[in-house]
C-alpha cells in the first residue's frame, strides 16, 4: 500500500506568525517552525489552538500549502473550528500534527499533470504544481468556483501553472463548471495527462469519470471528518468500491480516484 | 518516582493506560513515544473475523466531546496475533486485547485462540459496546449476560480477564457486582454514552448509524461517579475510563478509586496525550511525595 | 409565523419552555422580558414544606456543563400559591409547577394544594432529582414506582399531568410507558445526569453533597437520543430538554420527537436565552416556510 | 430585605476598550456602554466573552470597580475563565449582565467609614471610597496581601482614603495581617466607625468579630461560586447565623456580616 518515503509525523507546538486574510471567510496562516517540516504536496496537518480549552475538542485536517520554517495552511470559515482559526493572532501558539497522509503520486515524465481543483481544494494542488515546478514541470490547471471570490490564491497557482479559470456566474473565466474545461485538457494531452484532483465530492466524481473515460491516471484527495489524522480513531471511513473502506488519512488523503465508490 | 500499580495479581509499571479504540493496534504510536512506558494498552476490540465497520460519518464532535460509531471495524483476532502481537512483543509493550463478539460461543473462540499467544497481560472483555446490532450492549446491561460471558471467557484462558462495563445498566454497580463473582480480576470503567445527533439543515442524523457512542470531557464528571459507585460495590480493582485529558484527570478518578486509569479520545487531538498524563501524574507524585497507589480511593468523605 | 404546539389538550403560544430550577419561579425575570411570551414556565421544584436545601458548594462547573447539588431550596407550595401565583397570572404567564416529595402521600398532598388555584397549565412531576435522599431518582428508574405516582397526581388535580423523567433508569422507554399508561399527559426527559467531580489538590468532593446532576450543552446528545427513543415508545407528547442553548438545538430536539423544549442551564449563562430560542425557531420557521408543529418528529430515517 | 434602589440589571453585548495589565495575573478591563451602566458601589456583574464557545460555559462574577460608560473590573488570573478574559483584546465583545447584587450600605453621617480590603477584595472598596469622596467623606482604608505585589490598585485606594499597607512579608506597610491594623483604626474611631471588608474568607471573618468586640456595624461582600447571578440557580448559597442560607447574589454581595456562619 505505501510505496512512498512517509517521514513520521511530529506533534509540536509553534506560533503563528503571519495570518493574511482574503476577505471575511479565508485566511492564509502560516506558522513557525524550530527545525523545517518536511512534508509533500498532497500531506495535511491536524491543528488546534493552544488556547481552545475543552471545545473545540478535536483539532482540525488543513491541507499543507507547502512545508518548511515557515509551512502554511489556508482556511475556509465554515464553523467553530475555522472561525478560531480564521480570529487567530500572531503569536498565538498551536498544535500541529504534521506531516500527515499519503502525498500525491509522482506523475511520470512522459505525461501532462492536469491540477482539477474546486474551491479550497486548490490547496493540495498549489502545493502539487510547486513541487512540479521545482522539478521543471509546468502543469496545466483548472480552477473552478461559484463565482471569482472562491478562487482564491488563483495568483500563487497561475505562477506554477498554465491556469484555466471557470466559474459558474462567469464573473472570472469561462462560464460554466470547472469540469468542462477538464474535456477540453484532456484532448490537448491526448492520452498522455495524470489527473490530480481535490473539491467538492461531486465534482471529483466527475473528474474520476471523465479521467477513466480518457484513459488516464487519476488521484483525488479525499476530505472526511476527521478525529485523530493519523489512523487510529477509524472515524474517517470513505466508502471503496468494493463494499469496503478505505481510511482518508492513512490511505489517502491522495489515493487513486477508481477506489472509490463514488455513487455512496 | 514509585508509580507502580496491581490490577489483581498483575503488576503494571505506572496507572496509565489507553483506551480500546483510540489507540489502534498500539504500533501507530511506535513513531511519536516509547510505547513500552505505558502501564497497558487496550488494543482496538477484537473479534473473530474481521469487520468492515459501519458505513460514514462514524464520528461527530460534539459540545467537549464526540460521538463515534465506529461499529467495530478491526482486522480480526488471527490477524491481530499474526502480524501485530509479534511487533508489539518486540516493543516490549503490556498488551491488554479488547474483545468483542456477539455471542457467548464467539467470546470462548476469541480467548481461546489469545490464549495460545505469549505476551499477554490481560484480556478486556468489551460487554458495552453501543454501535452493533448484536452483543455489545445487550450483554453489558444485564447482570445475569455479563456474568455469563465473564465466566465463559475466565474458564477460556490464563490470562487475567478485565470486563469493560457500560454506563447504560440502570444499576451498573449490579453489572459490576455479576462481573466480580464470575471471575473477573478487574473492572474498566466507562465505556462511551449513547448519543444522537440531528442536522438541522437536512434533517438527517449526522451519523450513519443514527446514534453513537458519546466520549470525551462532557462525560468526565459520569465516568468519576461511578468509578466511585462501583469501587464501593466490589472489591476487585476498577480501571478508571472517560475524558481524561490531564493528569488531573487522571488523579481524580484515582482518588475516586480507581487502581489505573486509560486515556481514550485525548489521544485524537495529541497522539502524546497519555505521554503527558502519565508525566504529570509523576510530576504530582514527586511533589506531594507520594506512590501512585498512595492516591487510590483516597477522595475525604465527611 | 405559526408557532404554536399542543401538548395534548394543551394548547401552547410556542414550544419554548423554561426548565424548572433554571428560571426560579419566573418573576424574577420580569425585568428582562415579558414572560407570557414563553410557551410556558416550569417553576422550580415545590414541596410541601419549605426547604433550605443543601450545603455549599452546591455549584460546580464542567467541561460544557455544571454539576449541581441544590436540594430543592424552595419556598414551599404555600409560599408559591400565596405569593408568586397571583404575580404570575397577573403577568399572563403560562405556569407549569414542578412537584417534588418523598412519599405518593405527600404527591397527593401538593397536587390537591395546587388544584385548589386558578391559572396553572399543568403540572410537572419530578420523578428524577439525584440531588436529595429520598424519593426523587427512586421513583425515577422503577417504572412501578414511577407510574404509581403518576396515577395518584393525575386523581388529584384537575389539570394535566406532566412528568419528568430520569436519564438514569436502565430503560428510560420503560419508565416512559409505564407514566403513559399510568395517565401521564405528557412527558418531560431528560432531567440531569449524576456525576462527582474532585478537587485533586485538597482530594475533597467539589460539591457539599458529593454528587450533583451534570446539565448543559456536555449532555445534549445524551438528551436527544433519550427523547428520540421515548417518542418512539409512547403516544403522549415528549417535551425535551438537556442542553438546549440555541435554536438549532431546540429544533434538533423536535426533529426527534420533542412536541415543546425547556431551555435549562442556558439561562444562567444569558437571562435572555430562552427569547433567543424563540426568536430563532421563529426565523428558521419563517425562511423554511413551516410551522414549528411541522418540525415534530421530523428526522429523516433512511 | 431590599431597603436600597435596585436597577434592574441589562444584558449586553459590549467592547473591551481597554486591557491595563498589572504584571502577569492583574488585569484592568475597561468595557463601552452605549448608555451609561448605572451601578452602585458593591454591585457586581457577570461577564462572558461572545467567543468563548461551549466551555466555559458559565460567566464569571467581577465586582465593579465604577460604572458609567465606560465600566470596569480587575481580573486575577486564577483558572480557565479569569485567563481568557486576561486575554482578551480590546475590540472583543462581551456578554455583560449589571448591575447585580445588593450594593454596601451608606454610611451614616457621624461614623468613619473603615474599609479592610485583602487581596482582590480591594475592587468593591474601592468603588466605595470613590463615592465616599463624592459625598465628600474620606475613608480609613486597610489594605493586606501577603507581599507587596498583592496590593494591587493601592495607588488608586490612596487618592480616595487615608490608606493603611499591610503585608506578611513586611515588603510593604506593616509586617503582618491587616487585621492587626484594624483595632488600630477602631479605637482612633472610637466607637462611632462602620467597617466595610471584602477578601478572603478568615480574613472576613476576623473583621466581623472586631467590629462584633468594638460594637461597630460591619458589612461583608461574600464570594462564592456563582452561576446566574441574579438569583435563580440557588447555587450560591452561604451558612447564616441561624442554620438557613442567604444567596450571595441577591441578597448580597453586601451584607451584614452577623448574618453569615463564620464557622461553616
Ligand atoms: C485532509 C483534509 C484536508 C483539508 N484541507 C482543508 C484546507 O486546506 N482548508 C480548509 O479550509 N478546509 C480543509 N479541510 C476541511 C476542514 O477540515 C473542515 O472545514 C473543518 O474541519 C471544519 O471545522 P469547523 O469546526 O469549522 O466546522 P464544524 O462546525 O465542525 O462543521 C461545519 C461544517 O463543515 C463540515 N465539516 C466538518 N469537518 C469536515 C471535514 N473534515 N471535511 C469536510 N467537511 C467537514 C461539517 O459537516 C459541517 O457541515 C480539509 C479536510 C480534510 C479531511
Ligand atoms: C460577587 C463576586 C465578585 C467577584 N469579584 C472579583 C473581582 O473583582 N476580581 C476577581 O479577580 N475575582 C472576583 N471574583 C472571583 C471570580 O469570580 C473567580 O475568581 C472566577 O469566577 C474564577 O473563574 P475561573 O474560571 O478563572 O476559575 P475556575 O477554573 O472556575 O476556578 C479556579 C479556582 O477559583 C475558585 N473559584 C471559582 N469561582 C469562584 C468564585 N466565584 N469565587 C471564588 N472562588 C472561585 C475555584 O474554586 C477554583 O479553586 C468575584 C466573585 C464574586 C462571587
Ligand atoms: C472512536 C472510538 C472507538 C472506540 N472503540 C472501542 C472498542 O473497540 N472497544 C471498547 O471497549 N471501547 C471502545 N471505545 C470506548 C473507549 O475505550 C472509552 O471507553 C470511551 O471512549 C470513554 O473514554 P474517553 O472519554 O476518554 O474517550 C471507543 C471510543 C471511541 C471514541
Ligand atoms: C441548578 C439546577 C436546578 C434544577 N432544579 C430542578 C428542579 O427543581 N426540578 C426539576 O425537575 N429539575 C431541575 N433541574 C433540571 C433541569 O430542569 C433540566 O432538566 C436539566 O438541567 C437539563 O437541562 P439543561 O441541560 O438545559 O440545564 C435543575 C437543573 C439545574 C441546573
Ligand atoms: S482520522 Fe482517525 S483514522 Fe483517519
Ligand atoms: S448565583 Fe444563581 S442564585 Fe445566586
Amino acid at each position: 500500500m505505501e510505496q512512498y518515503d512517509r517521514r513520521p509525523a511530529r506533534q509540536v507546538t509553534v506560533p503563528l506568525v503571519r495570518r493574511d486574510s482574503i476577505g471575511a471567510s479565508h485566511h492564509v496562516l502560516t506558522f513557525e517552525y524550530d527545525t523545517p517540516l518536511e512534508a509533500q504536496a498532497g500531506q495535511f496537518v491536524m491543528v488546534r489552538g493552544t488556547n481552545w480549552g475543552q471545545s473545540p475538542f478535536l483539532p482540525r485536517p488543513m491541507s499543507l500549502l507547502h512545508g518548511g520554517k515557515r509551512p502554511s495552511i489556508l482556511v475556509k470559515v465554515v464553523g467553530e473550528g475555522t472561525r478560531r482559526l480564521a480570529n487567530a493572532e500572531p503569536g498565538d501558539l498551536f498544535s500541529v500534527l504534521a506531516p500527515l497522509g499519503r502525498p500525491w503520486s509522482p506523475c511520470s515524465s512522459h505525461r501532462v499533470p492536469i491540477l482539477v481543483a474546486g474551491g479550497v481544494g486548490v490547496c493540495p494542488l498549489l502545493f502539487l504544481a510547486r513541487t512540479l515546478k521545482q522539478q521543471g514541470i509546468r502543469p496545466v490547471a483548472l480552477y473552478g468556483g461559484r463565482s471569482s471570490g472562491d478562487l482564491v490564491l488563483y495568483e500563487e497557482l497561475q505562477a506554477e501553472s498554465d491556469l484555466r479559470l471557470a466559474t459558474e456566474d462567469g464573473s472570472a473565466g469561462v462560464k460554466g463548471k470547472v469540469t468542462a474545461l477538464l474535456d477540453e485538457a484532456l484532448m490537448e494531452a491526448d492520452g498522455r495527462a495524470t489527473v490530480y484532483t481535490c473539491g467538492p465530492r461531486a465534482m471529483m466524481a466527475s473528474v474520476v469519470a471523465a479521467a477513466r473515460k480518457a484513459n488516464v491516471p487519476c488521484e483525488v484527495s479525499l476530505e472526511t471528518v476527521m478525529a485523530c489524522g493519523y489512523g487510529v480513531c477509524l472515524g474517517c471511513a470513505v466508502p471503496r468500491f468494493d463494499g469496503g473502506y478505505v481510511y482518508a488519512c492513512s490511505e489517502g488523503a491522495c489515493i487513486d480516484g477508481r477506489v472509490i465508490d463514488w455513487k455512496k | 518516582m514509585d508509580l507502580q500499580v496491581k490490577i489483581g495479581e498483575l503488576s503494571l509499571s505506572n496507572p496509565v493506560l489507553t483506551a480500546s479504540g483510540t489507540f489502534g493496534y498500539g504500533i501507530e504510536f511506535e513513531s511519536f513515544f516509547d510505547i513500552s512506558r505505558l502501564g497497558g494498552i487496550c488494543t482496538k476490540g477484537l473479534s473473530l473475523l474481521p469487520r468492515v465497520g459501519n458505513p460514514p460519518p462514524r464520528i461527530r464532535e460534539t459540545a467537549s466531546g464526540m460521538l463515534n460509531a465506529i461499529g467495530l471495524a478491526n482486522i480480526g483476532v488471527e490477524a491481530f496475533c499474526k502480524d501485530k502481537l509479534p511487533r508489539l512483543r518486540e516493543l516490549g509493550a503490556t498488551v491488554i486485547p479488547n474483545l468483542y463478539a456477539s455471542s457467548v460461543e464467539d467470546f470462548i473462540a476469541l480467548a481461546e485462540r489469545l490464549d495460545r499467544e505469549e505476551g499477554i497481560a490481560a484480556v478486556e472483555v468489551n460487554v458495552s459496546c453501543p454501535n452493533v446490532t448484536k452483543g455489545g450492549l445487550a450483554f453489558g446491561v444485564d447482570p445475569v449476560a455479563a456474568a455469563g460471558v465473564t465466566a465463559a471467557v475466565c474458564k477460556a484462558t490464563r490470562f487475567p480477564v478485565w470486563v469493560k462495563l457500560s454506563p447504560e445498566a440502570g444499576r451498573i454497580t449490579d453489572v459490576a457486582c455479576a462481573c466480580e463473582e464470575a471471575g473477573a480480576q478487574a473492572l474498566s470503567a466507562i465505556n462511551t454514552i449513547r448519543g444522537f445527533a440531528i442536522d438541522t439543515e437536512t434533517w438527517r442524523p449526522l451519523l450513519a448509524n443514527r446514534t453513537g457512542g458519546l466520549s470525551g470531557p462532557a462525560i468526565k464528571p459520569i465516568a468519576v461517579r461511578m468509578v466511585w459507585e462501583i469501587c464501593q460495590a466490589v472489591r476487585i480493582p476498577v480501571i478508571g475510563v472517560g475524558g481524561i485529558a490531564s493528569a488531573e484527570d487522571a488523579i481524580e478518578f484515582m482518588l475516586a478509586g480507581a487502581s489505573a486509569v486509560q486515556v481514550g479520545s485525548a489521544n485524537f487531538r495529541d497522539p502524546m496525550a497519555s505521554m503527558t498524563v502519565l508525566e504529570g501524574i509523576s510530576a504530582y507524585c514527586e511533589r506531594k511525595g507520594l506512590a501512585a497507589k498512595d492516591l487510590i480511593g483516597k477522595v475525604v468523605l465527611d
